[in-house]
């Protein structure tokens, strides 16, 4: 096929230094993004781990305002600075993206590693037509001419699922419904047949249905293309569909990483537990959320981040720096000082949500 | 069309009557303050000795040109510059001044008048009569020729021109009363004679025998189509492109709102003149000339600062500015034009109350007397102006001079401020209202002031500054006051000085008198009166006729005078006078009866006399030729520039 | 993710404010009936009794039997028509747009806070402030400037000019230059007039052109508007078209025909601008009135059974009001600018003592006198951008996220 | 189909609209007096003729002896077969003053709609690039104070310090210049610039907010990630959308300065141009060419609307001609 060329790769090839398989392909370390406003520095991603592997889905959830959308947007380096600033060290294929130019990131972005947004309607622009969007990607990192680009823009769109692609490759976006605009929109962030796809919350605005033939899609091209995924999204009924790792994330800051099954079976942290007891086919008892609000980003409290809104918290909760990762379960880190020494991590333990969870996760999968 | 004489510039000097009268409408009025030319006693206007730095008018007095020198060399344009564009440059129908003065450039007219105002022959031969002005011959020149295909310009093309355009019902045509009743024969191939209605000693005089030269060719088919519009619209006519070798230059282009370009006319006719005045030999002296219209008038006078144009008319207070400037040389021009208050007799003036003070020749004088003519040149005219006593200026050969005249509003020699006021109180003695002094105050019979409505061109910075002025002096030496109002002066010209002629009867002096042919300007008697009320006017300055006196029948001939808005009854005998000097056989007893005429005018005011403006008009010193006299540029073809 | 914002002032149901009942009289319209009408009536006795000599309120002296009163009190003033339409639009400005601030202060101090973070907002309106007041009190105190024709081309104070161009200098005289006075702090005209007074007497038509076309404009704009949106079908259809037919005119070439012909005194100008202005507002309101009308709060009203003219007087024109204003402030510039350009082109009576006369008289004298043409040209200037700095700040206090210029 | 529909709907609009106004100018013209004609009378009588038939031939000259419904089926024919009769005031037809006056505005009137084409939503986009920033402020800045300074005064101002005091730039206009020349070029510069002035503001202000709100757009994001360089982003993603509300203020913008401020340009630099024509026109009454010149404005109004209207259509796909 088509989208199977590799010619664009060339180019980051070159400045690959590791390539060796126990790296992983994404690796993120310490990444602090903060924007200058006129309350003060916000900030919004705050010091936080995470990775992902070649054909993985890793998941972040949280509320909206949590930071997870920025901490996608970081990794390419997608945030306008200024009054953006990202720190810390983004490592694609062993490369830090930190230290590449703006002229080295563009050409990784959209080709090595895709995005694809949250409103496909308004992550179009309505004045150009879906085919004229599509082939800007392809010229952008592959001189090729416009029949051939166009003719691969086509397949592209069939291969996403859009009937009658070659008729309606010259059509604007308006004149597609909201699924549809998504499919092409990931259409667009095949061109580059990328290494890596962060979406972030791509099925959102669509309705349930939709939502669940996106989400289809996207396995289907994970597997076809061994991309790995960084999704990102506030339901929990998405993640435990399409989902391989989930990290959690509360006011710029990772609550709780873990395995897919793991975090459902035994959510760690009283903010994960919070959340899935809003998921109303888990007879969650807060369908309205979670009480209280997100602590102000520019000023964010000491201790953890979470403590305000924590039945559980203590004293000891709001002192110092958000308690560090600890390791409860392989590969299982969740940011809670009851998981520390000298505290009863089963305070916050929830029998009653890990019991609901274990059989019906399972079932789901 | 215009009888241009001279042909420069855009200033008045030499203008004709039709011209000028283009000049009434819309906001063309202004600037017609000035004064004599600066040879007269500069500043007699220092009399209030108010200690200002006053303009000591010492305008540049450039020699005129000595005609008898040798040829100077040919180079460069001659540039001018105007504030107005024209309606047409068809010299059949033109009638402004600054158009005249385009076509000027390429067409001749018959005659003009040097500086000693004497009759120079341009196109004609010769103009005389030998029988004390019943018959008046014109001879041609024999080397006159229009571009082909028509020939030479003969008595024919004259005397055609003028029966069947301007004495034929078909045409209208501007100059069509100068010929009512004048009888034109062709009396040989460059011959012709003309009959006016009255014998008249100063015919030329009267601007009646000057035509552009038309060729016959050309008016024949319109004229057989009976075609005016088409005359109007003629090409030809448009871009004078048959004047041959009848001009100076040639009409290379008309720029509507632009201006009007021309090249030399390397065949003109005057330098077969070479033997009488060498200096035409090769003339004209500049290869193209070019009169460019530039509206703005701080445009227009950068223009001259900058050196772009070789002249430029200037308004009174920036003329000091350039006579101090070395880089200008300032002409003053004087102008037949005066200043004058216009005072509404008939029945709707004086609007302050009941009666009408104006018809009183006692206020007349008191207005005249309390206007303070020097101040007003000072301060208004800048200097560039002199007094006006009657209805001549200085200049002119038919002026009285000043002994027998009573100098109003001169407050060294005349009559002024209190003296004002006896006059006003003598005024009052003769009227039945019961105005009144109240201290320094005239009051009416309602215990008010007397407040008058004065219009001013709204267009004319002068005249705004003049109301004012006026005001301050008559509450200052009269107390009454005025109301201003600025207007249009189409407006002003339409509902408030012309109505629907009615013609009727009065009774002037216990005399019958009828108004048998009335005019919009003069409908009838004071009881005829146009729609609107109105009291005083700046809004229109008039032409006083200095080469023939004769003309002014048109103002003060009571109800036979064609033109009397305001509504004015001479109170002496006009209609005898002005017999005589009809009937004068030499010009000794035509000034005798001129001086009687305007002795009169002096004292009865029938217009409030203020001032004769000056042209101030700014050259490239490197141009010789402007003069400051009336006749400037009657030798423009000899102009020419220093190297 | 939209952050939120306390009620709009849009929103603000003007019955709850202004005393509620269908048939009681808001205090707003008490108000305006007590100041208001005697003015219009004294407008309409100066029109139809006073002769054109008489001062108004001389002759209202009379009337009365209290001329000595007046003459005590110094009340001998002479007002033209445009003056009284002037103080009434003050009085209609004072009671509708002043004083429903102060009675909502609770929103007025929101709007003060965000429209005070806009800098040149906040000057623009001290100046406006000052044109306002100098408008208005000024000629109390500074008399119409008086001509001199000796006092011509004074330069402002620490100016100087060529001895050349004065008859006689207030001043010190230096190397040949006239040297500006105190007395004449910001010069004189050609005819000795001062400069300072002209500007002062100039903001009083300023303000004039400014209030009373504007009220003319709103007047027209909104009903037209209103009524359109509100018949709907093919009423609004003709109605619109002929809005369309009033915005194609050739605004300024009929102005000047118009103007030519009838002559074009102050009153005349406000005239014609108010009539053919208000294309733009009209469209405008319509547009705001159709997009409030689908507004719950109406819709709920309507369901309740509220008369057409009731929903459109209580609800849409309270609700659109602020919109309205805003594109009100912004159209003021462009009659500044019209009567400015119209002044120039020596159109317009010269007596009135407009910035724009002044500009038109003084641009012969430019290159030796510039103050002339300078002060009432910046004071114009001025005024125009203060005006427009203005409109967008209240543009963006009103909505944040609104756009600049109104639509189509 | 629908392009072409709404096209000859528009276009049939603007006639009746064109005709609207003329016939209102045709009438208020009828009802003025005519100065030429008390000119013609006052002459007559200062000459010593008679001024009733002085008026009656002026009135025939200008064709105003017939009754007024006459001369008004006469205009209206005019109208249609394109002879718009005669100019009293400039000796020459209707018709060929336009063009005339066309002629000469053209020569700066073009230059100046370009230049604000280009300048002005540039530096609306590089304001909004730089939103708050000097850069910002001092653009914002410059676009105000264009707007805000009349015209004519700036335009005198200028002239006085470059023309009359520096001497940078001539002081009159030359017709005789060859139009593509330095010369012109250089004559042409003041009056331009001003118009370039004052005009860009409106442009300016639009661009600008409207490209604030397209440069923090998703699609802007979108673009960003697929890999498109900063200015390829301003220049297709920002530029394209902005030109759709742009379009619809910028010929109402052009149209307004057009019709307003070129004739006073053309007064304060001497330009012979369509602005002086008309005034002139005006203040003469010269009826013909006051109506011609009123057709012609009325006309290059409403092609301006239809431009506007046909370019908003296109510019915004998401708008078709069915809806209109």
């Amino acid at each position: 096929m088509a989208i199977e060329h590799d010619a664009a790769e060339t180019i980051f090839d070159e400045n690959d230094v590791v390539t060796t398989d126990d790296v992983p392909l994404l690796e993120v370390e310490g990444l602090t993004t903060s924007f200058k406003t006129e309350a003060g520095r916000l900030v919004a991603v705050d010091d936080i781990d995470f990775t992902v592997d070649s054909g993985e889905t890793v998941c972040i959830v949280g509320e909206s305002g949590s930071g997870k959308t920025v901490a996608t947007e970081s990794v390419t380096q997608l945030i306008k600075q200024p009054p953006g600033t990202i720190g810390g060290t983004v490592r694609f294929k062993g490369q830090d993206l930190m230290d590449l130019t703006e002229k080295q990131l563009r050409s990784i972005r959209g080709n090595e590693i895709a995005h694809i947004f949250q409103n496909p309607q308004e992550a179009m622009n309505h004045c150009y037509t879906v085919g004229w969007q599509i082939t800007e990607a392809i010229q952008i990192h592959e001189d090729v001419s416009k029949k051939v680009a166009r003719a691969r823009g086509v397949d592209l769109l069939d291969r996403v699922g859009i009937d009658n692609a070659s008729a309606r490759f010259d059509d604007y976006p308006h004149e597609f419904s909201g699924g549809q605009k998504q499919r092409i929109m990931i259409a667009m962030a095949l061109v580059g047949n990328p290494d890596l796809l962060l979406a972030d919350e791509p099925t959102t605005a669509l309705d349930v249905t939709v939502q669940a033939q996106i989400l289809r899609l996207l396995n289907d091209l994970q597997e076809e293309f061994g991309m790995g995924i960084l999704f990102v999204t506030h339901d929990l009924g998405v993640v435990a569909e399409i989902a391989d790792r989930v990290i959690v994330m509360y006011s710029g800051k990772i609550m709780e990483s873990a395995d897919v099954f793991e975090i459902f079976e035994r959510p760690a942290h009283p903010y994960t537990q919070a959340l899935m007891k809003c998921l109303p086919e888990r007879g969650g008892d807060q369908r309205g959320g979670i009480p209280g609000r997100l602590p102000n980003p520019t000023n964010p409290p000491d201790g953890c981040r979470f403590a305000a809104r924590c039945e559980h918290a203590t004293e000891d909760c709001e002192v110092g720096e958000q308690p560090p990762q600890i390791e409860i379960a392989p590969d299982h880190h969740v940011s809670c000082i009851y998981y520390g020494e000298g505290y009863d991590s089963s305070v916050v333990r929830d029998a009653e949500l890990e019991a609901a969870n274990a059989p019906e996760t399972e079932a789901n999968r | 069309m215009p009888r241009r004489i001279s042909s420069k510039g855009n200033h008045a000097s030499g203008i004709n009557r039709r011209e000028w009268l283009g000049m009434l409408g819309v906001g063309s009025t202004m600037a017609l303050a000035g004064c004599l030319g600066g040879d007269d006693d500069d500043d007699d206007g220092d009399g209030d000795d108010d200690g200002e730095d006053a303009p000591e008018a010492g305008a540049d007095e450039p020699d005129p040109l000595d005609l008898s020198q040798d040829p100077p060399e040919v180079s460069g344009e001659y540039h001018a510059t105007q504030a107005s564009s024209f309606d047409t440059i068809n010299p059949i129908y033109n009638t402004e001044a600054g158009a005249g003065t385009a076509i000027g450039y390429a067409l001749d007219q018959g005659y003009t008048f040097d500086f000693d105002n004497e009759v120079v022959p341009l196109l004609f031969e010769d103009i005389y009569t030998e029988d004390e002005g019943e018959t008046w011959v014109i001879e041609f020149r024999d080397n006159l020729e229009f571009s082909d295909p028509y020939g030479q310009y003969t008595a024919e093309d004259y005397v055609y021109y003028v029966q069947e355009i301007h004495q034929s019902d078909t045409f209208p045509s501007a100059n069509s009363p100068d010929w009512a009743g004048v009888e034109i024969e062709q009396t040989g191939e460059l011959e012709a004679v003309a009959t006016p209605p009255n014998p008249n000693i100063i015919w030329p005089e009267t601007f009646a025998p000057l035509e552009y030269p038309i060729p016959k060719e050309l008016l024949e088919p319109y004229v057989d189509a009976e075609d005016s519009e088409g005359l109007q619209q003629d090409e030809e006519l448009l871009d004078l492109s048959f004047n041959g070798n009848l001009g100076p230059y040639n009409l290379e282009e008309w720029i509507r709102d632009g201006g009007t370009q021309y090249s030399r006319n390397d065949e003109y006719y005057l330098r077969d003149l070479a033997d009488e005045y060498p200096m035409f030999g090769e003339a004209p002296y500049f290869e193209t000339a070019q009169i460019e219209i530039i509206e703005e008038e701080s445009s227009r006078i950068a223009a001259i600062e900058t050196g772009e144009t070789d002249n430029v008319p200037l308004p009174p207070d920036r003329g000091e500015q350039f006579i101090e400037d070395e880089d200008t040389m300032v002409v003053l021009e004087p102008t037949p034009f005066n200043t004058i208050l216009s005072v509404n007799m008939r029945d709707n003036g004086w609007t302050a109350g009941p009666g009408n003070l104006f018809r009183v020749k006692e206020f007349r004088q008191a207005l005249a007397a309390a206007i303070d003519k020097f101040e007003y040149i000072e301060g208004i005219a800048n200097g560039f102006a002199d007094p006006h006593y009657t209805w001549q200026p200085e200049f002119s050969e038919w002026f009285p001079g000043t002994d027998d005249l009573t100098l109003w509003g001169n407050p060294e020699e005349g009559v002024y401020g209190e003296e004002a006021r006896d006059l006003v109180e003598e005024a009052l003695d003769q009227i039945d209202e019961d105005y009144s002094y109240d201290g320094d105050v005239l009051v009416g019979p309602d215990d008010n002031q007397v407040e008058l409505e004065i219009y001013y061109n709204a267009a004319s910075d002068t005249q705004e500054l003049a109301v004012d002025f006026y005001n301050n002096q008559l509450e200052q030496n009269i107390g009454i006051t005025l109301d201003t109002n600025a207007i249009d002066g189409t407006t002003f010209s339409e509902n408030y000085w012309s109505a629907d002629p009615e013609g009727g009867t009065d009774t002037i002096d216990g005399e019958e008198v009828e108004w048998d042919a009335p005019t919009p300007n003069n409908p009838g008697p004071r009881s005829v009166t146009p729609d609107e009320e109105w009291d005083m006017a700046t809004i229109f300055g008039l032409n006083t006729y200095p080469r023939n006196p004769l003309t002014n029948d048109v103002f003060f001939e009571g109800p036979n005078s064609s033109y009397n808005p305001v509504g004015y009854y001479p109170e002496f005998d006009a209609e005898g006078i002005i017999q005589n000097m009809r009937n004068a056989g030499t010009r000794d007893e035509l000034r005798d009866a001129a001086a009687e005429l305007f002795a009169n005018l002096n004292e009865e005011q029938p217009y409030i006399m203020i001032s004769f403006g000056d042209d101030i008009e700014a050259y490239n010193p490197a141009v010789r030729g402007p003069v400051p006299e009336f006749s400037n540029g009657w030798d423009f073809p000899a102009w020419h520039k220093d190297e | 993710m939209a952050t939120q914002k306390p009620t709009k002032f849009d929103q603000v149901d003007w019955d709850n404010l202004t005393g509620s009942g269908r048939f009681k009289i808001s205090i707003n319209m008490k108000l305006l009936l007590v100041t208001g009408v005697p003015v219009l009536l004294l407008g309409l006795y100066d029109h139809f009794l006073v002769g054109d000599r008489e001062a108004t309120f001389v002759r209202l002296g009379e009337d009365l039997g209290l001329s000595s009163q007046f003459e005590a009190l110094g009340l001998d003033f002479n007002p033209t028509s445009v003056d009284i339409l002037f103080v009434f639009t003050i009085f209609l400005f004072l009671w509708y747009l002043v004083l429903p601030l102060y009675q909502n202060m609770r929103m007025t101090k929101y709007y003060w806070k965000e429209f005070k973070r806009n800098r040149p907002a906040v000057i623009s309106l001290i100046w406006l402030t000052i044109i306002f007041v100098g408008g208005v009190l000024g000629p109390f105190f500074v008399a119409m400037p008086e001509q001199d024709l000796f006092a011509a081309y004074q330069p402002p104070v620490f100016g100087s000019i060529d001895q050349v161009h004065v008859n006689q200098c207030v001043g010190e005289i230096s190397d040949g230059r006239c040297q500006g006075t105190w007395e004449y702090p910001l010069g004189t005209t050609r005819g000795g007039q001062d400069v300072l007074a002209m500007v002062i007497h100039g903001m009083t038509v300023t303000m004039q052109i400014a209030f009373i076309t504007t009220m003319i404009v709103a007047a027209i704009g909104i009903t037209f508007g209103t009524v359109s949106a509100y018949a709907g079908g093919w009423v609004d259809e003709i109605m619109m078209r002929f809005v369309d037919i009033v915005l194609s005119f050739p605004t300024l070439l009929f102005f000047l025909l118009i103007l030519y012909i009838y002559g074009a005194g102050l009153g005349m100008f406000i005239l014609v601008f108010g009539l053919f202005g208000w294309g733009a507002t009209a469209r405008y309101v319509r547009s705001k009135a159709l997009s409030v009308s689908e507004e719950e709060f109406v819709k709920a009203t309507k369901i309740s059974g509220a008369g057409t003219y009731r929903i459109v007087r209580r609800h849409v024109v309270p609700n659109t009001a602020s919109s309205i204003i805003t594109q009100l402030t912004l159209i003021i510039p462009g009659f500044l600018l019209a009567e400015a350009q119209l002044a120039f082109l020596g159109i317009g009576d010269t007596a009135v003592p407009t910035w724009g006369q002044a500009i038109s008289s003084g641009r012969n004298a430019i290159d030796f006198a510039p103050w002339i043409v300078l002060v009432p040209g910046m004071a114009l200037f001025l005024t125009i951008l203060a005006f427009n700095f203005l409109g967008d700040a209240i543009l963006d206090a009103l909505n944040p996220e609104a756009e600049a210029e109104s639509e189509k | 189909m629908g392009l072409a529909r709404y096209v000859a709907a528009r276009t049939i609009w603007a006639a009746l609209v064109s005709f609207i106004i003329v016939t209102v100018t045709f009438l208020l013209l009828a009802l003025a007096p005519n100065p030429s004609i008390s000119q013609a009378a006052t002459q007559a009588a200062l000459e010593g003729g008679d001024p009733a038939t002085a008026v009656e031939q002026q009135e025939q000259l200008r064709g105003l002896d017939q009754p007024l419904y006459v001369r008004y089926m006469d205009f209206v024919q005019g109208v249609y077969t394109l002879e718009w009769g005669w100019s009293q005031n400039r000796a020459q037809p209707v018709t060929e003053a336009l063009w005339q006056g066309i002629y000469y505005t053209a020569q700066y009137s073009i230059p100046w709609t370009i230049l604000t084409l280009i300048i002005g939503p540039l530096v609306g986009l590089y304001s909004a690039a730089n939103m708050y920033s000097w850069k910002d402020h001092l653009a914002t800045g410059f676009a105000f104070f264009g707007w805000a300074i009349p015209n004519f005064f700036f335009g005198i101002i200028l002239l006085v310090i470059f023309g009359v005091w520096l001497q940078w730039f001539p002081i009159q206009y030359d017709t005789s210049v060859p139009v593509f020349s330095l010369a012109n070029a250089h004559q042409l510069f003041l009056p331009v610039f001003v118009l370039v002035t004052g005009s860009i503001g409106a442009v300016m202000r639009v661009s600008r907010n409207e490209s604030a709100e397209f440069q923090n757009a998703d699609f802007m994001k979108t673009a960003k990630a697929k890999g498109v360089s900063p200015t390829r982003a301003y220049a297709y993603h920002v530029m394209r959308p902005t030109m759709v509300p742009l379009s619809t203020t910028i010929v109402s913008q052009l149209l307004v300065i057009f019709l307003g401020s070129s004739l006073l340009i053309e007064i304060v630099f001497g330009i012979p141009g369509l602005g002086r024509v008309t005034f002139d026109a005006l203040i003469n009454q010269d009826t013909n060419l006051v109506l011609g010149a009123t057709l012609l404005f009325t006309f290059i109004a409403v092609i301006g609307n239809l431009i506007e209207d046909l370019v908003f259509t296109i510019m915004d796909p998401r708008i078709s001609f069915d809806d209109r």
